[in-house]
């Protein structure tokens, strides 16, 4: 049985005998072995339901008025009421659905401009290059949040799709540099090169031969452009730049801001939309920590094993390799 | 030679791109001056002063955008920015150098603490990789995670209207001139805590994950397990061997970082009432105060660029490799 | 089911005994002049690396010839313009006598589609993320055209049995950190061979592999020039395995051939001081006499190479001729060639009032050793 | 040496003990400000914004916002006549007054001041195109409008004089910023920073020396500073909407924090567009009148701070009171609902089984109410509306838009059913009643409006608005409104949803003295003339 | 400069002291449940002065034998037994594998010294080569700057290389000369072991000949042992006095360079010396081994050779041979195979004498 391997010569050694099939499995699901990642898909996943079935399982409409001013969580309202007593509570669970639509939309098309411009500008090098790097440098030099706000205010009527497109036109330089400099270093390697000397058309090597190489890169750029577009939306709409009648978790807090939440001391309006923030933010943190170390090997089996390293007494150093006597005779 | 000459070109490009789409932006924004004084006047300014205020700024004449534009470059080359609507009639100069110093002094100083903050502790969990050190890292992306505001709002009812430790608002203290007494530089440094405090805070974890990806990633080349062999004392390899390198990438973020820092971070100054220049272009939009909106971002543009070279130099001048060519 | 070393189908068989002489087999493909200059990236304005200059190379039909020389001679160079896929600075390539410009991409494909080439690392020429069923799928698809399904696969699988990578299905479907390096570099050939082409440029096959596998890469390139009749461009660092392997060696110094002939008199008796130094230099466990020691010496830059022969500053016998003028490559003895002013020639290239220099042997020079104890095998 | 900082331990009383030199800090939302005093500049005047220009400069008379029909308090004039038909103002110069660089003030700086008007339009954002001259005669000016400036009484009575042997060399007074103000005020500029400006008394001045030992203008970023600043006590004097001000203000501090409210006739409207369904049907316009609850729109939207208005001429109360027509004495608003479905009724309009409203053509109802994003309290209130509205069955929306679109295209084209807007404050109920219904404004759709967006159109209305402007007696006048407020009730043209006086917080720690409810004597806002009366009448709080 | 090394070895072959002795090394791969074991139960003694080749086939464990040895093995990598004993010059003995960190830090370098495979790799490309030269002489003996600087120059010097490339950075020198930089790092303390891993491998012929000359004639002056890793069978043959041939993760054969060669015992010794072409002579057939290379993180039960061994047996599937004399009784020589147990009879071609 021919199916071991050699990882010879390589200096990021590949883990051996990934041959069998279930093996393979194992090593995809590796990044579901991963705590952090894992935390950050539950984190993510809940959110992403509550924007799905947010308003219908929402216990009441937001917008509805209520007696009970500004009152602190009870039975009734689990998060207590706003100054018109309205329902926190629903305000937060309609509000998640325009938070991630703004988020990943916003995501997804500044990934996608950064994608185009970035692996087009450092494939075809040259002038085209020039040309495409002056691009994304003049959209990194243009001060973000005030452009922004010009563009949003520029807009009628700002909805959350307009604040996604508007993010994303102003987000996706820095993925496109970062995208770039990599698409540099990739063409010149011999697997694109093989490809050329082998008649692949252009497109086929950017699409078929590169881009699958910067999935991590792109993953990466894409979860840190949703965390950089939900802050930003969120931003907007607490400085009232953006509509403030749209529920998301911004307008909760543009609204307990202008009424003096905190000195009123009504934390429930205040704290929850924050928190939900935070947690959204460092779900897409530990799936990048998470896509991090599944990508680098370096980064995998350590942070894999962490605990297990620990129950064992072992350090793992550079230059201090550990040594344990489990078969030991002869310590002194 | 030809590589500094093209490089030159490429950033005269990218400024003259950058002046030229900030002077369109905040003309194809709706409205114009007058209309934003009025509305931000809520009925405090008469409707029939309305006449007036466009007389005031010149508003009254049209010239053709095209001319406005050779007009534009026209003043800039001689240094001249205009004269700000808002705070008319003061040259929008003397307004951003009043501003300026304090974004760039405040923000500076932050990013600076911040960065070398992150950057040590970023070297010890990269070095001791795989200790309850990694249990740091998702405490500090919760700072980073949530908005900014949000942390600098509660920071505020905690420290200062709660606990009275620090100032809520301003730079320095408001009976005071500014002079250069120690009496004025502890007031300012009194000032300045909190919102450097929550400026490091929400940032400094983006530089503990650069500094510690690029440690782990140093720490498996060869010179560091070289250095360990030749049996250095461990400070000297952490720092002399893996951080050195390691720190490359990251003084290049760095530079830049300390470019976006004219930008202002427009929250904290608006939620510390900091007197700075994002706040400053936030009000100029706000007022659509042309001449200051372009003076801002002209500010902002330029600081960006030269970062952007500075980080090209710095490199250079950190990495050898770069410094020669043959 | 073998992995690295197939035995040759046609065992012990030498390339020495090709049918060679007299008649020469059809040329294929030829560098007349060719020139690659590299821009230097840096302050300096219009420096360049002179990376290869001169440079004339036939490839005949069934004809393997081996590049020699040390790092950074230009081997890689000279097969990369040869694939197109860099233009050369100056000079021409002609396939089947006629020059080839391959601007346009359909002329681009057609030249690819008979001249091929496999690159220096299996490691790195395998995109990780296909499997080998694509990379080859791929090749298939644009030199064959698009097939029936059950015909790819019987292509593919005649494909994968060509290099013996033998069951196919146990291999169609790995991805390259699966396979060994042999086998990824038998991938890369398959890849090549999936274009039927003419000509293989094959850029170090087998630098990064340990002897075993080496010789089990070598043995197919035989077999498939055998079989095929394929033309091999063979770089190496490997002396013997030139000796071994091609018929013919071109030996390269910075950027300019030194010498060439067929590869077993090359290797048996260099000519040009630099080929003797890198035969003595080469170790060999079965004599341990014939060996230059104590040379010291690095290659010349390639931005300002030194005038006249390119190897005068480590050349012991050196004259003053050999620091002005570049030695023209002439025929030192029937089928060899050597760019040396120590070998006779045709006057007229030396310039007035220099002299040639009087070769001595290098191994003399770099003091051979007195025998010790005599290898049993000799 | 001064007070600072977010504790009031610190403040004031420790410092001084009986507060004579404790600083009355004032602070603004003005966010950055450059060094400007010009006092006539219709903007960029830190001076103006900040207030400190009122206590440098000094206006002719003081006004009572509060009792618009009191005679002002003299001041730098001693008496201000005006010809029988408003068209020629002759001011008495104060006698013993002198500007703070020792030069004597006289008439000649009054009529230079209006002369500097004539010649420079941009800083006559008053009586553009009115003024006619302006001369001296002894101790007195006399200035000439081309119309009767009946209704601009107090704008001439609120202008502030400079001195003219200072301004006469100064090349162009609208850009000069005025850095060594030279003015006839209580107070003198001593020191000047972005984020504040200090001044210390006139030790000089003609009223007597002020009691305040220095005054503190500061400036503050947005609301929320300003209002942290108030509640922490940093800041002693300052106006802003402070949302559920009795918790989060007064109750910091009830000894000393108060919140005053000036009177005035500044009101905000719901303009309907008269021209449009459903608002072209007056029944409809007065059956929503009728389920609107101003109350409790004051209560939640206006968080107490704009009282809602009472009257059904929707004048606000105390001001309206000298104007009110008697038929509407005592009149007041209740929420109606069953009385307004019955409007409804009889004006042909069904309900569909689900109990959408229909209108006599048989269409459903519905409207939004449009008004910039971001404006927290007419938003809460148009949501309010909108819930009210809810009641009829008609199916409302609460639309935000864009603040500049809203400015430029919605609101003068009217381009909107239903939206919030402020009107000019004035003296008299004319500028509220012409905002809103006046045909003189009158534009068609898609023009651009600069009052009366709701396109009324009344000539009666008309013809009265223009009848009290000009009219030279109390009694035309009276009769005049008198048409106006009956049409306003009938017609319902807008709806005027709350009053928005003049607030003020302030904090007595230090200085007392401040307009309150019980002592209403001047608008309770550092930013105007009244200023220096109110800086005046402050003395160190007694412990 | 020519040849002062007319014969390699050290004359007093008989008084042979060991200096390092491995002694069982165990190590793993990996910390998860399912380790990689490398090395399994390696022992190998070196002595002074010698130089011992350790040659194999890719990923057998060469590097990892000799970065264990000196716990320099990076994560994942893990000892799991055995003991490396130094000796040291006088005599005193001590296990490099349970030394403290800080005994360990100072014993480095000054009685181990390693040349790792990547030159580039191998200098900080930040600092000028005399600094990382004198740095390694400064966290041992205490000298001034000055002084270490003198003593790098000397020792560029002595490997050929002029003193005034101490001011340069490491990407300014060739490759050839990186790896002599490397060399005089190492022999900055005149250690008494030098590890080289593959320390020519990234060379061209010329160079790699200057190189192991200059080698050669150092260990003549300082009398260091080397244990020097490397592909390149020829060259190992020419130069090491001790060949040691690995295969996943074993030591198979221990015996002088051209015994092994002329007369290897181990069938898979035999197969790696003779797959490489000649370079001069006559043209000899090349079989090569066939199969591949087993999988560490699996290995059958008995000889990892079985599958690709021409005479594999059921014994050899039995149990794991050990390192034992060979069937000939060779001093000095040692071979783990069945084949010399003595219960078979030894093949012809391995049986040569
Ligand atoms: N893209 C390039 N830009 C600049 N210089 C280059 C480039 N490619 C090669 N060179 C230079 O050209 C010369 C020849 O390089 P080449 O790679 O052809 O050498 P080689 O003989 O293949 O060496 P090796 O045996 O190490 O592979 C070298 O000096 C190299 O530095
Ligand atoms: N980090 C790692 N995780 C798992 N296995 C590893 C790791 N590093 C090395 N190995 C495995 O350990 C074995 C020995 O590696 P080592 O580098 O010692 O081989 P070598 O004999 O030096 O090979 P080469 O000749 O290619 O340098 C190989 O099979 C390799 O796959
Ligand atoms: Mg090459
Ligand atoms: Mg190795």
């Amino acid at each position: 049985m021919a199916t071991t391997t050699t990882t010879a010569v390589t200096t990021t050694p590949t883990p051996d005998g990934a041959g069998t099939p279930a093996i393979r499995r194992r090593q995809r699901l590796l990044f579901l072995r991963n705590a952090k990642a894992m935390t950050g898909l539950v984190i993510i996943g809940v959110f992403a339901v509550l924007a799905v079935i947010g308003p219908w399982i929402a216990p009441m409409d937001p917008d509805a008025l209520s007696s009970d001013v500004l009152s602190p969580p009870s039975a009734a309202h689990w998060l207590g009421t706003d100054h018109l007593g309205k329902d926190i509570l629903s305000q937060i669970m309609v509000g998640t659905r325009g938070v991630m639509i703004v988020g990943f939309t916003a995501g997804i098309l500044a990934t996608v401009i950064g994608v185009l411009v970035g692996v087009t500008a450092g494939y075809i090098g040259g002038a085209g290059d020039e040309a495409l790097s002056a691009l994304s440098n003049v959209f990194l030099v243009i001060p973000q949040l005030p452009l922004i706000i010009v563009i949003a205010g520029q807009l009628p009527s700002a909805g959350g799709l307009t604040v996604a497109a508007v993010i994303a036109v102003t987000g996706w330089a820095w993925g496109a540099r970062v995208l770039r400099a990599q698409t540099l270093s990739l063409r010149r390697r011999d697997f694109v090169e093989a490809a050329r000397a082998n008649g692949e058309r252009t497109w086929r090597i950017l699409t078929a031969e590169i881009l699958p190489n910067l999935t991590a890169i792109i993953a990466a750029g894409f979860v840190g452009t949703v965390t950089f577009a939900v802050i930003s939306q969120i931003t907007l709409a607490f400085i009232g730049v953006t509509s403030v009648s749209d529920w998301n978790w911004g307008t909760i807090l543009f609204w307990a801001q202008q009424n003096q939440a905190l000195a009123r001391g009504a934390w429930w309006w205040f704290a929850p939309a924050g928190l939900c923030i935070a947690l959204l933010g460092m779900g897409l943190t530990l799936v990048n920590f998470g896509i991090d170390e599944f990508v680098n090997p370096r980064l995998r089996s350590t942070g894999l094993h962490a605990r297990e390293l620990r129950r064992r007494g072992i350090r793992p150093r550079i230059g201090f390799t550990p040594v344990v006597h489990e078969a030991e005779e002869g310590r002194r | 030679m030809r590589f500094v000459v093209r490089r030159g070109i490429f950033y005269l490009i990218t400024a003259w791109a950058a002046v030229t789409i900030n002077f369109v932006l905040p003309r194809l924004m709706p409205g114009d001056p007058v209309a934003a004084l009025l509305a931000k006047s809520q009925g405090q300014i008469d409707s029939s002063a309305e006449d007036a205020i466009r007389l005031l700024f010149g508003l009254d004449q049209d010239a053709s955008i095209w001319q406005q534009y050779v007009d534009y470059w026209g003043l800039l080359l001689h240094g001249n920015l205009g004269v700000s609507f808002m705070n008319f009639p003061t040259p929008v100069t003397e307004v951003i150098a009043q501003s300026l110093p304090w974004t760039v002094g405040l923000v500076g100083i932050a990013t600076v603490i911040s960065f070398t903050l992150g950057t040590l502790v970023g070297m010890g969990i990269g070095w001791r990789r795989g200790t309850w050190a990694d249990g740091l890292l998702p405490a500090t992306t919760f700072f980073s995670a949530v908005p900014y505001f949000w942390l600098g709002l509660i920071a505020i009812a905690l420290f200062s209207v709660t606990l009275g430790w620090f100032p809520a608002s301003g730079s320095y203290d408001r009976s005071m001139i500014p002079a250069l007494t120690p009496e004025f530089a502890g007031s300012v440094i009194r000032y300045g805590t909190l919102p450097a405090f929550t400026i490091v805070l929400s940032s400094v974890s983006g530089w503990i994950l650069g500094m510690r990806n690029m440690m782990v990633t140093v720490s498996s080349e060869d010179y560091v397990t070289v250095a360990q062999a030749k049996g250095l004392p461990e400070r000297s390899v952490v720092v002399g061997y893996a951080a050195r390198n390691a720190i490359l990438p990251q003084m290049s973020s760095f530079t830049l970082a300390l470019g976006f820092i004219v930008g202002g971070t427009l929250i904290m100054e608006m939620v510390f009432s900091y007197q700075g220049i994002g706040f400053l272009l936030y009000q100029a939009v706000g007022n659509h105060d042309y001449p200051l909106m372009q003076g801002c971002f002209l500010v902002i543009t330029l600081a960006v660029l030269v970062a952007n070279m500075a980080a090209d130099v710095i490199y250079a001048v950190l990495d050898p490799r770069t410094r020669q060519e043959g | 089911m073998t992995d690295v070393s197939a035995p040759s189908p046609v065992p012990g068989r030498t390339p020495a005994a090709r049918p060679e002489v007299g008649s020469p087999a059809p040329l294929v493909l030829s560098a007349v002049g060719l020139r690659k200059h590299f821009p230097v990236r840096g302050m300096r304005t219009s420096a360049v690396v002179h990376a290869v200059d001169d440079v004339d190379l036939d490839l005949h039909r069934g004809e393997v010839v081996a590049l020699v020389g040390e790092s950074g001679s230009g081997k890689s160079t000279i097969a990369r313009v040869l694939a197109h896929l860099m233009p050369a600075t100056g000079g021409e390539i002609r396939l089947h006598g006629e020059p080839v410009v391959a601007r346009r991409r359909r002329d681009f494909r057609r030249y690819v589609h008979r001249v091929q080439m496999i690159f220096q690392d299996p490691f790195a020429s395998l995109n990780p993320i296909h499997p080998v069923r694509y990379t080859l799928s791929r090749s298939l698809r644009l030199h064959r055209g698009r097939m029936p399904r059950d015909e790819h696969e019987r292509a593919l699988h005649e494909l994968l049995a060509r290099v013996q990578l033998t069951p196919p299905e146990l291999y169609v479907d790995k991805y390259p950190h699966e396979l060994s390096g042999g086998q990824r570099q038998r991938v890369a050939i398959a890849r090549a061979l999936a274009a039927d082409p003419e000509v293989l440029l094959a850029d170090e096959p087998i630098s990064m592999l340990d002897v075993s596998i080496r010789l089990g890469i070598l043995n197919l390139l035989r077999d498939l020039r055998d079989r095929l009749d394929i033309a091999i461009l063979y770089i190496t660092h490997d002396i013997a395995s030139a000796r071994y392997f091609a018929d013919r060696t071109v030996v390269l110094y910075a950027g300019r051939v030194v010498e060439s002939g067929d590869s077993e008199s090359v290797t048996q008796d260099p000519k040009h001081p630099y080929t003797q130094l890198l035969i003595g230099s080469a170790p060999d466990p079965d004599d341990l006499q014939a060996r230059a020691r104590g040379a010291r010496g690095e290659a010349p830059s390639l931005v300002t190479p030194p005038p006249g022969c390119r190897f005068h500053p480590r050349c012991p016998f050196a004259v003053e001729l050999c620091r002005t003028a570049v030695p023209p490559l002439t025929e030192v003895a029937s089928g060899r060639r050597a760019a040396c002013w120590g070998y006779p020639g045709d006057d007229a290239d030396v310039p007035d009032g220099l002299a040639r220099p009087t070769l001595g042997s290098m191994l003399d020079t770099y003091g051979a050793r007195p025998g010790r104890e005599e290898g049993a095998d000799r | 040496s001064s007070s600072t900082g977010g504790d009031d331990a610190t403040q004031g009383g420790t410092t001084s003990g009986g507060g004579s030199d404790a600083v009355l800090t004032i602070g603004m939302p003005n966010g950055t400000l450059s060094e400007n005093q010009n006092p006539l500049a219709p903007t960029g005047s830190a001076a103006k914004s900040l207030g400190y220009a009122w206590v440098i400069y000094e206006s002719l008379m003081q006004v009572n916002d509060l009792h618009p029909l009191d005679d002002p308090t003299p001041w730098l004039a001693t008496a201000v006549d005006w010809n029988d038909d408003y068209t020629v103002a002759t001011v008495t110069a104060r006698d013993g007054v002198s500007w703070s660089d020792g030069e004597p003030f006289t008439a000649e700086d009054i009529a230079f001041t209006f002369n500097l008007l004539i010649d420079f339009p941009a800083l006559n954002a008053d009586f553009p195109e009115q003024l006619v001259s302006a001369t001296a005669d002894g101790s007195t000016a006399t200035i000439t409008f081309s119309r009767s400036e009946y209704v601009n009484q107090v704008k001439l009575d609120k202008t502030v004089i400079v001195p003219e042997h200072i301004w006469a060399d100064v090349e162009d007074p609208v850009t000069y910023t005025d850095t060594e103000p030279v003015g006839t005020g209580p107070y003198l500029l001593d020191s000047w920073t972005p984020q504040a400006a200090t001044l210390v008394p006139n030790p000089d001045y003609w009223g007597g020396e002020p009691q305040v030992a220095k005054l503190q203008y500061s400036s503050y970023n947005d609301n929320n500073a300003l209002i942290t600043a108030l509640t922490t006590g940093e800041a002693q004097w300052g106006w802003t909407f402070i949302a559920d001000y009795e918790n989060v203000y007064i109750a910091q501090d009830p000894e000393h924090f108060h919140q005053a409210a000036g009177g005035g006739f500044g009101v905000d409207v719901l303009f309907l567009n008269n021209e449009t369904k459903p608002f072209n049907d007056v029944a409809f316009r007065k059956a929503l009148n009728m389920v609107v609850d101003r109350a409790q729109i004051s209560q939640l939207a206006g968080s107490g701070v704009w009282p809602g208005i009472t009257s059904v001429t929707g004048m606000p109360m105390p001001s309206g009171e000298d104007y009110l027509a008697s038929e509407y004495a005592g009149e007041e608003y209740t929420v109606d609902v069953d009385g307004a479905k019955q409007l409804l009724t009889d004006a042909g309009y069904t309900w569909d089984g689900s109990g959408a409203l229909l209108d006599p053509d048989g269409e459903k109802v519905s409207f939004e109410l449009t008004n910039p994003a971001g404006w927290n309290d007419y938003l809460t209130a148009l949501d309010l509306i909108r819930q009210a509205a809810e009641q009829l069955g008609a199916e409302a929306s609460v639309v935000p838009a864009n603040q500049d679109a809203w400015f430029n295209d919605i609101i003068p084209l009217g381009n909107f059913q239903a939206s919030l807007h402020w009107t000019d404050g004035g003296a008299t109920p004319w500028n509220m009643y012409s905002n809103m219904m006046d045909g003189a404004q009158y534009v068609p759709l898609g023009e651009t409006a600069s009052w009366n967006f709701g396109r009324y159109s009344n000539d009666e209305v008309t013809q009265a608005l223009a009848e009290f402007a000009g009219a030279s007696d109390d009694a035309s006048r009276q009769a005049a409104i008198e048409v106006v407020q009956k049409h306003y009730v009938e017609d319902v043209p807008a709806m005027v949803i709350w009053a928005r006086p003049s607030v003020a917080q302030y904090s007595t720690q230090n200085y007392t003295g401040f307009p309150s409810d019980e002592d209403p004597y001047a608008n309770p806002q550092p930013t105007g003339p009244q200023a220096a009366q109110i800086v005046m009448k402050l003395t160190p709080t007694q412990d | 400069m020519t040849a002062t090394v007319s014969d390699r070895r050290p004359p007093a072959v008989p008084e042979r002291t060991p200096v390092l002795e491995i002694e069982n090394l165990s190590v793993d791969y990996g910390y998860d449940d399912d380790p990689a074991h490398v090395l399994r139960g390696v022992s190998l003694t070196l002595h002074r002065g010698e130089v011992l080749g350790l040659a194999g086939e890719s990923g057998c464990g060469k590097s990892t034998l000799a970065y264990a040895a000196t716990r320099l093995l990076p994560p994942p990598g893990l000892v799991t037994g055995g003991r490396v004993m130094f000796t040291d010059r006088d005599g005193s003995r001590s296990d490099v594998l349970a030394l403290s960190d800080a005994e360990l830090r100072a014993a480095r370098w000054q009685d181990v010294a390693i040349v790792f495979q990547g030159a580039m790799n191998s200098l900080n490309p930040v600092f000028r080569v005399g600094r990382q030269i004198a740095d390694g002489i400064r966290a041992h003996r205490s000298v001034g700057r000055r002084e270490a600087l003198d003593r790098a120059a000397e020792l560029l010097e002595m490997v050929g290389i002029s003193p005034d490339r101490l001011r340069d950075y490491p990407h300014q020198l060739s490759g050839g000369m990186r790896q002599r930089v490397m060399i005089a790092m190492a022999l900055a303390l005149e250690p008494q072991v030098l590890l080289m891993d593959e320390p020519t491998t990234a060379l061209d012929v010329v160079m790699q000949r200057q190189i192991v000359e200059q080698i050669a004639e150092l260990r003549e002056r300082l009398g260091f042992a080397v244990v020097f890793i490397t592909h390149d069978v020829s060259l190992l043959i020419e130069m090491a006095d001790r060949i040691a041939i690995m295969y996943a993760g074993e030591i198979v054969e221990d015996a002088p360079a051209r015994e092994i060669y002329q007369r290897p015992r181990h069938p898979y010794s035999s197969a790696l010396l003779h797959s490489f072409p000649p370079l001069r002579g006559a043209r000899r057939e090349l079989s090569g081994i066939p199969g591949a290379p087993p999988n560490m993180a699996h290995l059958p039960t008995g000889c990892p050779f079985v599958p690709r061994c021409p005479h594999a047996a059921d014994a050899c599937r039995a149990g794991r041979p050990t390192l034992g004399p060979t069937a000939f009784a060779e001093a000095g020589r040692s071979v783990a195979c069945t084949l010399h147990d003595g219960a078979r009879e030894v093949p012809q071609e391995l049986a040569q004498r």
